[in-house]
């Protein structure tokens, strides 16, 4: 993560350590949930990755072996993996993490009768049969004993995929979705299963040593994990606060260490506690939908380009994120992943295809309404609603009208189960987005916007791109499949279906005598395993 | 006075209010008597024992539970078509008691008196009702210079007048008064009494005329009714009532009445009731008047004693002149 | 016999020509109901200080906003978050418009020459045109939510009197089980059914806002059924409408008036409420409560995007509460002699 | 009397099953779906998902499931935090609220009873127009407002009192009680102070006041007595109010109770949770109604319950 | 002095929204003991505040007393601290009111009500002050004493509670009592009950009277003197006889007048035309000048003073006078008895 200030990235060791190892932060949020079957955002995947093991472990960006004990042994091919686990590895109620309880969580994590809520990462990877298994149509739905997973004995996975391993394959085995679980115990709590911190059992860093719906939860070190002596926190305070306001007064009154920031209050806090505050950016990006499917209009590309260019990114990254958000013009973010040359993507790819000024944009505007033989457009902006979306919304329309005469965006706002709808039903003409990596790859941001896709809701279709993503989902070779990759983002951006927006950042304060805090952008939001607290 | 033409038959009349389940509050329990063209029936009686209830059945404020009331020989209890209703509500008329609550507060002094001109189209222009508000006005001993005023600028005595002057409006034969002057100062009392006494002679009007204060009552009233708890006890030319009281709670009322004689309040022996009046919602079986009555007998608290005209013109409803009851049938 | 004084002359011992028709005579002026409500409302000085304040709140906000070309949507992101400045008041040290923000002149630290009376909003709007376009539509709401519940309460109110019996009954059944409902839940499950809007706020607001009119209304009109005025109106025959427009609607036009005077508060209230917790008017139009939504999170750091609107909201909930309190008492029967 | 409460407990189901029943039915209006990851889902997997919460069913027969749960106690599951049960969470919170609320509407009461006293003793004076201007304040100022400037004031800029949380300790509670018992001080203040006038003008205290008791006698013993009966009246409304202001008050403290998570499964349509707080606002409201007039016909003396009308 | 209570040229005005109201404009008036005193006039003469100002029960603001002396036993009410009053009222002078449906604290007991008197005057103990309590009722007339002590007054008739009333008057036995139209609230077989009640009680108890009513029966029936009042002042007083048989004042005529006799068989009743004065503008003469059929040029302007008639009867009228024409009462006035 290049992209991060130098001073952020875990500032040195140098001074003694306190006596307590104690950090306090607070969060806008409770835990969605403990239970990795249901987990989808990002608080409660921050928590199940501080508190459990996968067989790998993101860790200052690149993955790492966790419960396992190192590379796997893969066949010629790459599509059966054996994992040794490590010795030692044991539950937080003692006994030991085995092979079998991968075999377990795996199958659970893909039985429909537990009701996932992101189990098509299996899909994305090839785990063997997982896309059957999961498509209700598919006479071996829900047989997840065909799933590819085995334990041949205690201490050996052995994983089968349906073709070749893509290169995000051991990053993502860190997600909280390829966990193992513990067979008799989720039995025993039944419904009680994870609703409460003593209804888990942990195998990570830290346990959760409490967890009071609504107002918050303390993390405690686990003696029981493998690496234990690494981790030098004994305590995490995660108090839930709803107002960032409120957050920032706690953080000013010494009472949490650690917060993020957004909006106002970053210019304010750089101001008051320069020494204590950081930025860094995300993996997330955020993007407009252009429908060119249900509105004529927008097969134009020079329409889309005028929209495109319409929007004062700069100022909009610069006046309203200020988060050290990047304004973007391209789909793949900046130091998210090196390729095979060790390159960032966003080196060596094509990074110029959508510049231009507001001149440009009113130009292709006028020559959008000779072709298309029109003086006005209405635009109707389909966002999902929430408090920060208000202020971007109010932006990107006020560019789009003041920069392009006769357009007229009309803002709809919707909650987000039926923004996803009317999305997907194309029932918009603009739409905010956002996107975040479900894996470590390119891909995960490219091949969404293939013609039938279901993300794809632009109506978009371009064969080149679509042969280009397809070569690289065939590419056995890295280097050509990185470069098919780069030139398929460039054959998009060319072409205009989407409005880049963004690549998101972050801003937050934290005390001088915290070190170490990392802020990866795959992987764990918040990764407290490196934490250490100086003396102060 | 028998010959001479009845203008209101109240037989049996009877007004029950519900209160609650099941039960009913007898406010006025089987009344019966006659009002005469041109006299003043006057009824006493206490708080409560259903005087106004009566009025008010009888001029269709209220329905009656049972009975029947005959106006100039017509039926006027139950359905009645709106032009009957219309008609009868301009030959009988009401004057209230609270001179603060009869007037409604948003109005002229002159459309209150109006309205009963308007309902009844008594006036061909406004000018012709204006005439006729300043005459009312006069007769009444106000003058037009009231007619614009509302009634909140006027004392008890000129709002009682004013409220005379509209029952007056549509130029009835029978007038109840309830209560006229109970809520008045005695010199005011005074005032309207001679009031209505004249407006009786000057138009031939004939009143129910209902108050609490006997002598009041006795001055104003030919014939006196004395109510108790519902039903009529006493019903009497007015001096043949005081000099020949037959029942003993007309007994007893009028002697507590004091008297504004000291010498005659010194000597004087009372009648001292005990207790009060029962409920009317669980009135006592046989006399109404028997737990308080100081020669109650057996029979009374059995069967209820019998209205009947005990001498001439004299009824009453009482088991010590049950005797007589026989010998004086009525119709 | 004693005579107690002197300077009394023998000819004065001569009947004297009194008038007795004198005695009738009302000195006063006359003073009908409203004239007198109003002498009344005259006196009470907070009510007339309210109202002054409330009819310059009102003309402010329909003149506010064409007193600077702005405009209430125009965003400009050099302009953001700028604090109040207006020219000649800057010199008060006390007063917020100096253009300072936690002792730092912005305007001079940013280099902006132009003046924004109550500063800028984060997306560089003039805040001075949107407060008072929020004004507009928080007392748009509160006018048409008050007449709503007006006319919904009154008729509601009045045919159940009217009617009485069975129909009251069954109306009754109903208000009770409405009013057991805690109004905020009702409007709540409202706006997220109708999704918010003027429209759909002002529906929300009236939902429940009518039943207090209503069980006033009834309650006057069953106390004035059997009021003397109004046997005696019956007793001359009069018809329903006649003692319904006559008599019942004049003498509860007091307590409707009072009433709607006090559902106007509640109801700018109530959409400053819906507006602070998210479910109010939407961007880019505002209304006070949005405004203060919208700014409250970030009051340490601009306090004066918090605070004039909500010192607008506060002066129009108090004056029209004092205002209310004064119609009260204008109106109430007790004081009248 | 027994007839009077087992007919206001008839009311108060009818009211409830209304309330259920109203709330039922805007939820199954609200647009949009409770699957938060409903892009990436195949259409198969979505209406598997369907399935799985009942969501296919007729709207009749998710009704009655609803209620049958809802009558076991089973409100459903949150679709925000992980299907955790409904009725755990709140039952997390509700203490929390119940403590605020509480402590709220017993401060309000009684400073808002002893201001009210005190207005309607010396009425007309200083001292009355002091505390009926704080009430109209406290009336209008919305308290969402006023708790805004107090946390400014008192916990950011002087730092006196803690920001946020309600960790146990007093000093914690202090600015979120306030905020939330203006209202209740306004409202008591204002309504014991004309109940103080109007008892004090009645003839039962010039009856006490010709025995010759003291004037404190006279007032504590005789007035305010009778005034506050009718201030249990407005214990009703305050109620609400009190729910109303717990919203704000608790989302700006960043107290952990079901106003709090109501406004937050408002902003998430969490419609499980929207349904299961707005019944137990609902219930809350109607036991606190039914309770306040039981307690007034305990208190008042010359109300007797005979089965009819109250 | 055998004068247990003595007003002397008493005026009490209020402040209200249409200027001062007089309300009482120079009272005197006397009371000797175990006397029965009676204060008639219109509604609106001052009866009630001129009561109250004895009790120093009325409310300042709006009320201010501008002139005068209260003397009871010599020394003067007027001057006495709130916690001297205290000390008097209910003690030496205490007072019934008009309606005994307000006059009783509705939340509390009976018994209680008659016992705040008695522990605050006479320190008895809560036990000792109960016994007394049933003891009153008793004397009250109020049957089953012991269980209706812990009763509340919702549960008591008009007449009961107007008995309960009284006991709490005359629980300390005060010396002067005071009647504000004790029976107009009242049916008229209560009436006699309750007066019935007060004579006897006066008899075992000694106690002064002043009774205030309208009503010329109960004075006639309960006093020995009689006060009229007209326009906030007295205008005329003297025993009853006198002022029953030889009234001197116009308004005593019309007073007198204006009431039918049950006996009596005249066909009109003389009535007092016009209204009371407003007395937030009192006129300067005579206030009752303005509705005397005799009415004299001197009357408009001049406010007769007292002319001494006998020793017992005073009258503030100017047909006294001897330059006054003669004028005759009206022929009802002067019948006695039968
Ligand atoms: N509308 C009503 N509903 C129920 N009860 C009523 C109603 N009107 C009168 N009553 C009851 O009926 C009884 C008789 O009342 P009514 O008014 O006729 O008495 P009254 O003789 O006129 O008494 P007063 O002298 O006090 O006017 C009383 O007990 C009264 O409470
Ligand atoms: N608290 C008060 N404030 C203002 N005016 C008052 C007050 N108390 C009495 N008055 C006025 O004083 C005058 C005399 O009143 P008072 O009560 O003594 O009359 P009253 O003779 O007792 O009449 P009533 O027979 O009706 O009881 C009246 O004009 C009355 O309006
Ligand atoms: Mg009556
Ligand atoms: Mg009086």
């Amino acid at each position: 993560s290049g992209s991060k200030n130098s001073d952020s990235k875990k500032s040195g060791d140098s001074n003694a350590l306190a006596k307590d190892q104690v950090l306090n932060a607070a969060i806008g949020q409770d835990i969605p949930t403990l239970d990795p079957t249901q987990q989808t955002d990002t608080t409660s995947g921050n928590v199940l990755q501080m508190v459990n093991a996968g067989l790998t472990r993101m860790h200052n960006d690149k993955y790492e072996f966790d419960m396992a004990a190192g590379e796997p042994k893969a066949n010629a091919d790459k599509t059966e993996f054996t994992f040794t686990l490590r010795d030692g590895i044991k539950w937080s109620d003692g006994k030991p993490v085995t092979a079998q309880d991968f075999v377990y969580g795996w199958q659970h994590e893909n039985d429909p009768a537990s009701k996932p809520a992101y189990n098509f990462l299996y899909a994305s990877v090839g785990i063997k049969n997982a896309s059957k298994i999961q498509n209700p149509k598919d006479p071996m739905y829900g047989k997840v004993q065909n799933l590819g997973i085995k334990a041949t004995d205690d201490k050996t996975v052995v994983v089968t995929l349906d073709k070749p391993a893509p290169p995000f394959f051991l990053s993502i085995l860190s997600q909280p979705q390829f966990y193992p679980l513990r067979e008799d115990f989720i039995k025993a709590q039944g419904k009680n299963y994870a609703q409460d911190a003593d209804k888990v059992l942990y195998n990570g860093p830290f346990v959760l040593q409490s967890w009071d719906h609504g107002k918050g939860w303390t993390y405690a070190k686990n003696k029981n994990y493998w690496n234990a002596k690494n981790i030098k926190l004994s305590k995490i305070n995660v108090k839930v606060v709803k107002e960032l306001a409120t957050r920032v007064n706690l953080y000013k009154t010494g009472k949490i260490d650690t917060v993020f920031l957004s909006g106002d209050f970053i210019d304010s806090m750089k101001a008051s506690n320069p020494k204590e505050f950081h930025t860094g950016m995300t993996s997330g990006t955020f993007f407009l939908y252009i429908n060119q499917k249900t509105n004529k209009n927008f097969k134009n590309l020079n329409l889309r380009k005028a929209v495109n260019l319409a929007i004062n990114k700069k100022d909009f990254v610069d006046v309203l994120m200020k988060d050290g958000s990047n304004a973007s013009n391209y789909v793949v973010p900046k130091g998210f992943v090196k390729g095979p040359d060790g390159q960032d993507f966003r080196a060596t790819a094509d990074n110029d295809e959508l510049k231009g000024s507001a001149t440009d944009a009113k130009a292709y505007w006028e020559k959008a309404k000779k072709e298309l033989g029109i003086k006005t457009l209405n635009i109707n902006f389909l966002t999902p609603d929430g408090d920060s979306y208000k202020k971007w919304d109010e932006y990107i329309a006020d560019q789009l009208q003041t920069n392009l005469k006769g357009v007229k965006v009309t803002i709809n706002q919707q909650p987000w189960g039926n923004y996803l709808k009317l999305n997907q039903d194309f029932k918009f003409d603009l739409a905010f987005s956002g996107w975040f990596p479900d894996y470590q790859d390119p891909m995960t941001y490219l091949d969404m916007w293939t013609t039938d896709q279901p993300q794809n809701t632009t109506g978009w279709s371009n064969k080149k791109f679509d042969s280009l993503i397809k070569s690289a989902y065939n590419e056995k070779d890295p280097a050509k499949r990185w470069k098919y990759l780069q030139d398929a983002e460039s054959v998009m951006l060319k072409d205009a279906p989407i409005v880049p927006m963004i690549q998101g950042g972050e801003a937050w304060v934290q005390k001088t005598y915290v070190k170490g805090i990392d802020y990866p952008l795959y992987g764990p939001q918040v990764d407290y395993t490196g934490v250490t607290i100086t003396k102060h | 006075m028998s010959n001479k033409e009845k203008l209101l038959e109240v037989k049996n009349l009877k007004k029950h209010f519900p209160v609650g389940r099941n039960l009913s509050l007898k406010a006025v329990d089987g009344v019966d008597f006659d009002i005469y063209k041109g006299e003043i029936l006057g009824l006493v009686g206490e708080s409560g024992c259903g005087k106004s209830t009566t009025g008010r059945t009888i001029i269709r404020l209220y329905n009656a539970t049972d009975g029947s009331v005959k106006f100039a020989n017509k039926e006027i209890t139950g359905k009645k078509s709106k032009k009957e209703l219309k008609e009868l509500n301009r030959r009988m008329q009401m004057i209230f008691q609270d001179p603060y609550a009869s007037l409604n507060p948003r109005m002229t002094v002159k459309d209150i008196i109006a309205e009963g001109i308007d309902i009844h189209g008594l006036a061909k222009s406004s000018k012709e009702r204006n005439e006729r508000v300043y005459e009312l006005l006069e007769t009444v001993g106000l003058n037009r210079e009231h007619a614009n005023r509302y009634p909140h600028e006027f004392s008890g005595g000129q709002r009682q007048r004013i409220g005379i002057a509209r029952a007056l409006a549509v130029e009835p034969d029978f007038i109840i008064a309830d209560e006229p002057i109970s809520a008045l100062d005695v010199s005011i009392q005074a005032q309207v009494v001679n009031l209505l006494q004249e407006l009786q002679q000057e138009h031939g009007l004939t009143y129910l005329f209902i108050a609490h204060d006997l002598s009041m009552v006795k001055h104003i009233s030919d014939r006196v009714g004395v109510m108790y708890l519902g039903n009529m006890a006493e019903l009497a030319p007015s001096d043949e009532l005081y000099d020949n009281p037959l029942h003993p709670y007309t007994q007893a009322l009028l002697s507590a009445i004091p008297v504004p004689d000291p010498e005659i309040e010194r000597t004087r022996e009372r009648i001292i009731l005990e207790g009060d009046v029962p409920s009317p919602i669980d009135p006592p079986s046989g006399c109404r008047f028997r737990t308080r009555c100081p020669m109650a007998m057996e029979i009374c608290a059995i069967v209820r004693p019998k209205w009947h005209e005990a001498r001439e013109g004299h009824w009453v409803a009482c088991h010590l002149h049950n005797e007589e009851a026989n010998e004086t049938k009525e119709d | 016999m004693k005579m107690p004084n002197n300077d009394i002359t023998n000819d004065m011992f001569l009947p004297a020509d009194i008038d007795t028709t004198q005695s009738e005579k009302i000195s006063r002026q006359s003073l009908s109901f409203w004239k007198d409500a109003r002498k009344r409302l005259a006196k009470n000085k907070g009510a007339m200080i309210s109202l002054v304040i409330i009819i310059f709140i009102v003309i402010i906000s329909l003149i506010g906003p064409h007193m600077n070309n702005y405009g209430a949507y125009k965003q400009n992101l050099h302009l953001v978050n700028l604090p109040a400045k207006i020219p000649v008041l800057e010199k008060i040290s006390f007063l917020p418009f100096n253009g300072t923000e936690h002792g730092v002149d912005i305007y001079e630290q940013r280099h902006i020459k132009q003046n924004f009376w109550f500063g800028t909003d984060d997306l560089g709007r003039d805040l001075w045109t949107r407060t008072w376009k929020g004004t507009q539509i928080s007392l748009l709401i509160a006018v048409i939510a008050a007449l709503a519940d007006l006319v919904i309460g009154v008729a509601y109110g009045g045919i159940s009197a009217y009617y009485g019996k069975h129909v009251d009954n069954v109306m009754q059944r109903i208000v009770e089980v409405l009013s057991g409902i805690p109004n905020l839940v009702l409007i709540i499950l409202l706006i997220l059914v109708l999704q918010p809007g003027l429209l759909t706020i002002t529906i929300a607001i009236v939902s429940t806002g009518w039943i207090s009119m209503s069980r006033i209304v009834r309650g006057q009109m069953l106390r004035l059924k059997s009021e003397e005025y109004v046997y005696a109106s019956q007793t001359l025959g009069a018809s329903n409408s006649r003692i319904i427009f006559k008599h019942l609607v004049p003498n509860t036009s007091g307590q409707i008036i009072i009433n709607t005077m006090f559902s106007v508060p509640s109801a700018i209230f109530f959409e400053a409420f819906l507006s602070f917790i998210g479910l109010g008017i939407r961007d880019p139009q505002a209304s006070l409560g949005s405004l203060i939504n919208r700014a409250y999170g970030v009051f340490q750091i601009h306090p004066s995007q918090v605070l004039f609107p909500s010192i607008v909201i506060c002066l129009l909930l108090i004056c029209f509460n004092i205002l209310g309190d004064g119609l009260r008492d204008a109106f109430d029967p007790k004081l009248r002699k | 009397m027994v007839r009077y409460v087992l007919k206001r407990i008839g009311y108060m189901i009818i009211t409830f099953f209304v309330i259920v029943t109203l709330t039922f039915i805007a939820m199954k209006l609200l647009p949009g779906t409770p699957f938060k990851t409903q892009s990436r889902l195949s259409p198969e997997q979505l209406a598997q998902l369907r399935h799985y919460y009942g969501l296919d069913q007729p709207i009749p027969v998710q009704y009655v499931q609803y209620l049958w749960h809802a009558l076991h106690g089973d409100l459903g599951g949150s679709f925000q935090y992980g299907m955790r049960p409904i009725t755990t969470m709140l039952a997390e919170k509700f203490p929390v609220s119940l403590d605020l609320g509480l402590e709220a509407i017993i401060l309000g009461a009684i400073i808002g009873i002893l201001l009210g006293i005190v207005a309607g003793i010396k009425r007309g004076t200083f001292i009355d127009y002091g505390s009926m201007i704080i009430s109209v304040l406290g009336i209008s100022i919305p308290s969402f407002i006023f708790a805004v400037f107090l946390q400014y004031y008192f916990a950011v800029k002087n730092q006196w009192l803690p920001v946020a949380e309600w960790n146990g300790g007093i000093s914690y509670h202090i600015l979120p009680v306030v905020a939330l018992s203006v209202a209740v001080i306004a409202n008591v203040a204002r309504f014991m102070r004309t109940e103080m006038v109007e008892v004090l003008g009645q003839d039962y205290i010039i009856t006490a006041k010709a025995k010759g008791i003291s004037s404190t006698a006279v007032v504590f013993k005789h007035a305010v007595r009778n005034a506050m009966i009718p201030v249990i009246t407005i214990l009703g409304p305050l109620t609400a109010a009190i729910i109303t202001g717990s919203l704000v008050i608790e989302n700006i403290f960043a107290i952990p109770g079901i106003g709090n998570q109501f406004v937050e499964s408002i902003l998430t349509n969490d419609y499980p949770m929207i349904m299961g707080t707005t019944e137990l606002y609902a219930a809350l409201f109607i036991i606190t109604v039914f309770i306040v007039d039981i307690l007034y016909v305990i208190i008042d003396p010359r109300i007797r319950l005979t089965g009819g009308d109250a | 002095m055998d004068n247990i209570l003595e007003l002397k040229d008493l005026h009490v005005s209020f402040d209200t929204f249409s200027g001062e109201v007089q309300a009482v404009r120079g009272v005197n008036l006397e009371l000797k003991k175990g006397e029965t005193l009676a204060i008639v006039g219109e509604s609106g003469s001052g009866k009630s505040v001129t009561s109250k100002t004895i009790m120093g029960l009325i409310p300042k603001p709006p009320g201010k007393i501008k002139n005068g002396e209260i003397l009871f036993e010599g020394k003067d009410l007027l001057k006495f601290s709130n916690k001297e009053m205290q000390r008097v009222r209910g003690k030496e002078i205490s007072m019934i009111f008009q309606d005994p449906m307000t006059a009783l604290n509705p939340t509390m007991k009976v018994g209680k009500q008659i016992m705040e008197g008695l522990i605050k005057h006479q320190n008895m103990s809560k036990s000792d002050a109960k016994k007394r309590a049933i003891e009153l009722l008793e004397l009250v007339g109020i049957p089953n004493p012991d269980a209706r002590v812990d009763q509340y007054p919702h549960e008591f008739s008009g007449g009961m509670r107007q008995r309960v009333v009284i006991a709490i008057a005359l629980a300390c036995n005060p010396k002067v009592l005071i009647a504000d139209e004790p029976t107009t609230a009242l049916d008229v077989t209560i009436q006699a009950q309750i007066l019935d009640l007060m004579k006897d009680l006066q008899d075992k108890t000694g106690t002064a009277i002043v009774l205030i009513t309208h009503d010329l029966g109960v004075v006639a029936n309960l006093a020995q003197k009689v006060a009229v009042m007209y326009g906030g002042k007295v205008v005329e007083t003297g025993t009853v006889d006198e002022i029953f048989y030889n009234p001197k004042h116009p308004y005593t005529w019309g007073l007198l007048s204006s009431m039918p006799k049950l006996h009596d068989h005249s066909n009109k009743l003389l009535a007092i035309p016009g209204s009371p004065p407003d007395l937030s503008d009192p006129p300067k003469g005579c206030p009752f000048a303005a509705r005397c059929p005799h009415a004299m040029k001197v009357c408009v302007d001049h406010m007769p003073g007292y002319f001494e008639l006998s020793e017992t009867q005073k009258s503030a009228c100017w047909l006294v006078d001897e330059r006054a024409p003669k004028v005759n009462p009206p022929e009802t006035i002067g019948v006695r008895g039968e």
